[in-house]
């Protein structure tokens, strides 16, 4: 009976397919710590079947139901961290709302069961040279593992790290060590509104030779990008976001409206995304 | 080993698994082998071309999700051409969920779509009628009668039924789907509902309602499900909230010859094939040597009662 | 503190936090004290004595309830003589909820009820009408406006009139009520489902089917609510699934003018005056000094489709 | 406005009126031990407002959402003990589903919220001289306090205690301690049944003057209690159960049949009894 194709041991990860890129696993918590009063730093134990995987995908999180908080949906987060000698996957999240709150409660020895990769991850192109990430919030742990790879690929970021305030910027001693020069710029300084941000990364385009620019999620800082890309003639990537149901491809649900073949399409930010061309973004 | 295979009509299915319309595409096969279901189900399409409905179009709420993706379509010709396609490549009979604004544009529709590849054609007809009040074929026995009548003399496929939870004439709509020719009905589509951000007084959904699906619909569906196979004699598909294989049992329990597995290949993506893994576990455990063998066993106690009351 | 008064018609509430029927009576006085609510709404009696439903008359499902308590009523004259001077003692509305078979008896009930004590007459119109199939009268518009006519003409007293999730046809009932005299509507009743207990095989009810209510219905009669209060201009009280403060805020946003709490005060007993206390911090934080000026804010984000494409 | 009546303050408990007798609390967990493989000790820290109850009455308890069970009705348990000197109020419950699963998880210094005292306790009648208890499994926790309440009134019970296995007999101690004769039969040693219970009972009657009957839930011995007391003369009484959904008397989830006035009328487990009068029960 062809049914025993997918009748698997118990053991055997569920379902599997030799084809299969996408897994479903569940992972030892390693560590989980406080980063700020908002942010944890997850760490898993994860198998090398989810560790294929490149900066800018992301996994779709199972959230444990508890006393306080039933999420129902996964959540999903982007890589922070993935690291095949150590078997580890990790991933830095701001506690927002039941999703995250649950997670938070997670110990250390517990499990969590994962989905991913998932979506298309940046592509740094051989003739960037010298990248711009700008990065602010969450945004941060998804150019991490970009900046890592361009410390990799031999080039030398800017990195533009922005936070509400000093106390709240993250990861810049994570970006320097990856080599990239970082700038930091904070609301309580004054400086990280769009009226600061667009001199300084006109600035860094002409002092720097800034050839590529990458952020994530904010659209004021997107449309900032694409303003000073198209005067600059510099293209880059985005990563956004957008509520998801399946985070595979199958509900349609997370769509955005994007500029391709000279129209507007909808695009899926879960499988076509979450990362596009700067300037196709809407 | 028990024998998971079940008859729908004139189709044999390896097995009742099978996914529910729009919860299901082909890169699910990046997960597992998708050869290993009862039935491939596709996303509702329309013959020409449509956007969908505006973001947010998912939230949660409750243990259970509300959705408003409409129909976003690419055609019936890409479809034909790029998605038929991809299923010949497994021993899976392809359902494939069509929908309509008019009972003629249904039947010229199903007759476009019968093609080498597809084994069975799914109505969904919680779509508006646009001839009646925009009220979806599903919510009326002469709708839904026309439908499939109309349908019948235009396709040899087997037509599915597939019903909606929002009416009150459930039974109703099943024998009139039955009379018109339907080879097996679906219970059900989502339920009609609305969630509402108390802190921003925003509607959640772009489109301000939505379907209700998960574990929240099951009570309502499986309760279909056992009014239709009661009520017709064309075999009838659960489908509502069905995550774990109690769930799975008890639609059959209640009289389904398979269920279609929705919302919960969101949470799991490895939900279908644990179902049918477990499937074989509780049968064996049982005793049973067939799926056949379970279902329409429920057990009723008391006598029946002819007028339910129960509010 | 702000103003949580509201209107239902001629009556004025204290505060919008009410019971709903079947789901209070005087023990709850054990719990805390009844004059801090609303309105003070009755389990539903029919005018002669009977025993309700077989046991097990309810299960739980997937964080919610499924009940088949019917209506065992000890009848009118017991109710009249013994629980309605018990309410006398309060300064809050008596509301009591009546059932009946047909309009006419639905008619003379309403006049036999309408005593010294009692403020307004809440419909139950979810029971079969044995007239037409044993259908509920609230499944169709017809029936509803029949039966709120011709009680209408039989007692002075407000009319509420308690709608159904069962039907496909809210907007039409809802309307019917209206027409036909109805002072209020509730929105709504339980949604008819049904539990299997997968293990035994047997049905989870002795009545086999039975009604869905607590958290898993509110986004069906959330958006019910929102139905009706664009569709009618008398007030219409949100009910199904109110457990916390976010699910009244959300009911009110939605358009209620007063909600009634079921199985959350099972779970809780102190549920609704917790909701009161919370009702007045969340205006504050909000400052709005009255309900008033929550009800109906509901903002809708892009434009409101004609048909909803929900599916 | 009145609705001030009700508008409570944060600290106090919650609509709390002058008249209440039930009250629902947050009551800390002192200790929750295993006694046997199926049987847990739950011991809780009571506010006297809940301790001022009776044997045979019971508590409706909120089991925990954990991430395997969610349960949502509350539990109805009968008070295993309490104690207004101590505050202590405990349960011995048996894990059987979602519920009891879910509470099974507790730990020690987190909450349980109850409602209670609810129903109607054992009434002990003055003429009662020797009492006998008859007890199997979770019957043992609804009989205990009764147990003691005999002690303190001066009467010596006979206590029948029947399990399963040897091991699984629980309490016996606590019975002795209260100075009742503890007789135990088991399945194992094949002296449990009715065939053998019912000469036991009867032996009883006649060597040790038994004059009123206690047990709960099996309908086997209730059945065979009525029976043998029809034949004596023996009145008693039982704690029933039944599947609840409110604990307080307003749902009418809880009804059985019982003989009164001369007829069959359905009356509420829960408010009414859970103790009814051996000879009224169906
Ligand atoms: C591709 C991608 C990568 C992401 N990476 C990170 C990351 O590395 N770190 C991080 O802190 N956050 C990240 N986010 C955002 C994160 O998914 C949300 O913060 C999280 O889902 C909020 O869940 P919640 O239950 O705590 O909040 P709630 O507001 O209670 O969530 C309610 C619902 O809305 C959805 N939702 C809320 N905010 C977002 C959002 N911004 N994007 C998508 N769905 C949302 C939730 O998934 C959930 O379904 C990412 C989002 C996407 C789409
Ligand atoms: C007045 C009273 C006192 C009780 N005292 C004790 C006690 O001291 N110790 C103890 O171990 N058990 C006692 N029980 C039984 C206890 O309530 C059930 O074992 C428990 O509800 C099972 O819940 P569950 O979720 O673990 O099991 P499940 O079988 O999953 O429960 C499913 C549903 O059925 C109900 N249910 C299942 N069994 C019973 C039952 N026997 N009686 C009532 N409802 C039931 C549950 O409350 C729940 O709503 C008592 C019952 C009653 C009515
Ligand atoms: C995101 C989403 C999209 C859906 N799209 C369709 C569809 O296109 N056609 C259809 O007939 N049903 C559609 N459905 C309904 C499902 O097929 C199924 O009937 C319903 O979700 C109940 O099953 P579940 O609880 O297992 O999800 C959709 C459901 C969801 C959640
Ligand atoms: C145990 C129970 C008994 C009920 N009895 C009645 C009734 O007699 N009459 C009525 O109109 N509604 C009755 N209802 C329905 C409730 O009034 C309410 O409409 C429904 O439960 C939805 O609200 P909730 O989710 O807050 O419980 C009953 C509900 C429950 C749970
Ligand atoms: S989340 Fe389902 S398609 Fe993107
Ligand atoms: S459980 Fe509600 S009346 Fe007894």
């Amino acid at each position: 009976m062809s049914a025993s194709l997918c009748v698997v041991p118990d053991s055997a990860p569920l379902g599997a397919s030799p084809h299969a890129s996408i897994h479903e696993v569940e992972c030892r918590i390693k560590s989980h710590e406080w980063v700020n009063g908002q942010y944890r730093l997850l760490v898993l134990a994860a198998p090398p079947s989810v560790l294929d995987c490149e900066p800018g995908q992301f996994f779709h999180l199972l959230c444990p139901q508890t006393d306080r908080f039933q999420p129902y949906l996964r959540r999903p987060m982007s890589i922070y961290s993935y690291d095949r000698s150590k078997s580890e996957l990790s991933f830095l999240y701001k506690v927002a709302g039941a999703g995250t709150g649950a997670m938070a409660e997670l110990r250390p020895g517990e499990f969590l069961n994962v989905v991913g990769p998932l979506g298309q991850g940046f592509e740094m192109r051989p003739e960037w040279r010298r990248p711009l990430l700008l990065a602010r919030g969450v945004g941060l742990a998804t150019l991490a593992p970009l900046a890592r790879e361009c410390a990799r690929l031999g080039k030398r970021p800017v990195a533009i790290c922005s936070a509400r305030s000093p106390e709240l910027l993250m990861s810049t001693d994570l970006f320097r060590s990856f080599g990239a020069e970082v700038i930091t710029v904070t609301d309580t300084e004054g400086n990280s509104g769009i009226e600061s941000l667009t001199p300084l990364v006109e600035g860094l385009v002409r002092s720097r030779g800034i050839d590529a620019f990458f952020t994530c999620g904010s659209s004021r800082l997107v449309r900032m990008l694409q303003e000073i890309g198209a005067r600059h003639g510099i293209g880059g990537q985005v990563a956004l976001e957008q509520h998801m149901a399946c985070g595979i491809g199958m509900c349609q649900a997370c769509v955005r409206p994007f500029q391709r073949d000279g129209g507007a399409v909808n695009l899926r930010v879960c499988r076509e995304g979450p990362v596009f061309g700067l300037q196709e973004v809407l | 080993m028990a024998d998971l295979s079940t008859k729908i009509g004139a189709l044999t299915l390896k097995n009742p698994i099978m996914p529910a319309s729009g919860t299901f595409s082909e890169e699910l096969a990046e997960v597992f082998d998708l050869e290993c279901l009862g039935a491939h189900v596709t996303k509702t399409i329309t013959r020409g071309k449509r956007a969908g409905n505006p973001v947010p179009r998912v939230c949660e709420i409750n243990g259970a999700m509300l959705n408003s993706i409409g129909i976003p379509s690419k055609g019936a010709r890409a479809f034909i051409d790029n998605v038929v396609p991809f299923y010949a490549s497994y021993d899976v009979p392809l359902v494939i969920s069509i929908s309509a604004n008019t009972a003629d544009e249904f039947a010229r529709f199903a007759e476009e779509v019968s093609v080498r590849g597809v084994a069975a054609i799914e109505i969904n007809i919680s779509c508006p009628n646009i001839e009646d009040d925009g009220k979806a074929f599903a919510m009326r026995p002469g709708a839904t009668g026309d439908v499939i009548r109309k349908m019948r003399s235009a396709t040899p496929l087997p037509l599915w039924a597939k019903l909606s939870p929002n009416t009150g004439e459930v039974v109703e709509v099943a024998q009139a789907a039955e009379a018109a020719g339907a080879d097996a009905l679906v219970t059900a589509n989502t339920m009609l509902a609305m969630a509402i951000d108390s802190r921003t007084g925003r509607v959640r959904l772009g489109n301000i309602m939505g379907g209700l699906s998960g574990p929240a619909l099951k009570p309502i569906t499986l309760r279909m499900t056992y009014q239709c196979a009661r009520a017709v004699s064309i075999p009838v598909i659960g489908c509502g909230g069905i995550a774990t294989i109690d769930d799975v049992l008890e639609y059959l329990i209640a009289g389904a010859r398979a269920v279609q597995v929705g919302t919960a290949t969101f949470i799991s993506p490895t939900t279908m094939p644990r179902l049918i893994r477990d499937l074989d576990k509780a049968l064996e455990e049982r005793g049973l040597s067939s799926v056949d063998a379970l279902i329409g066993t429920v057990a009723v106690t008391g006598e029946a009662l002819t007028l339910a009351e129960y509010a």
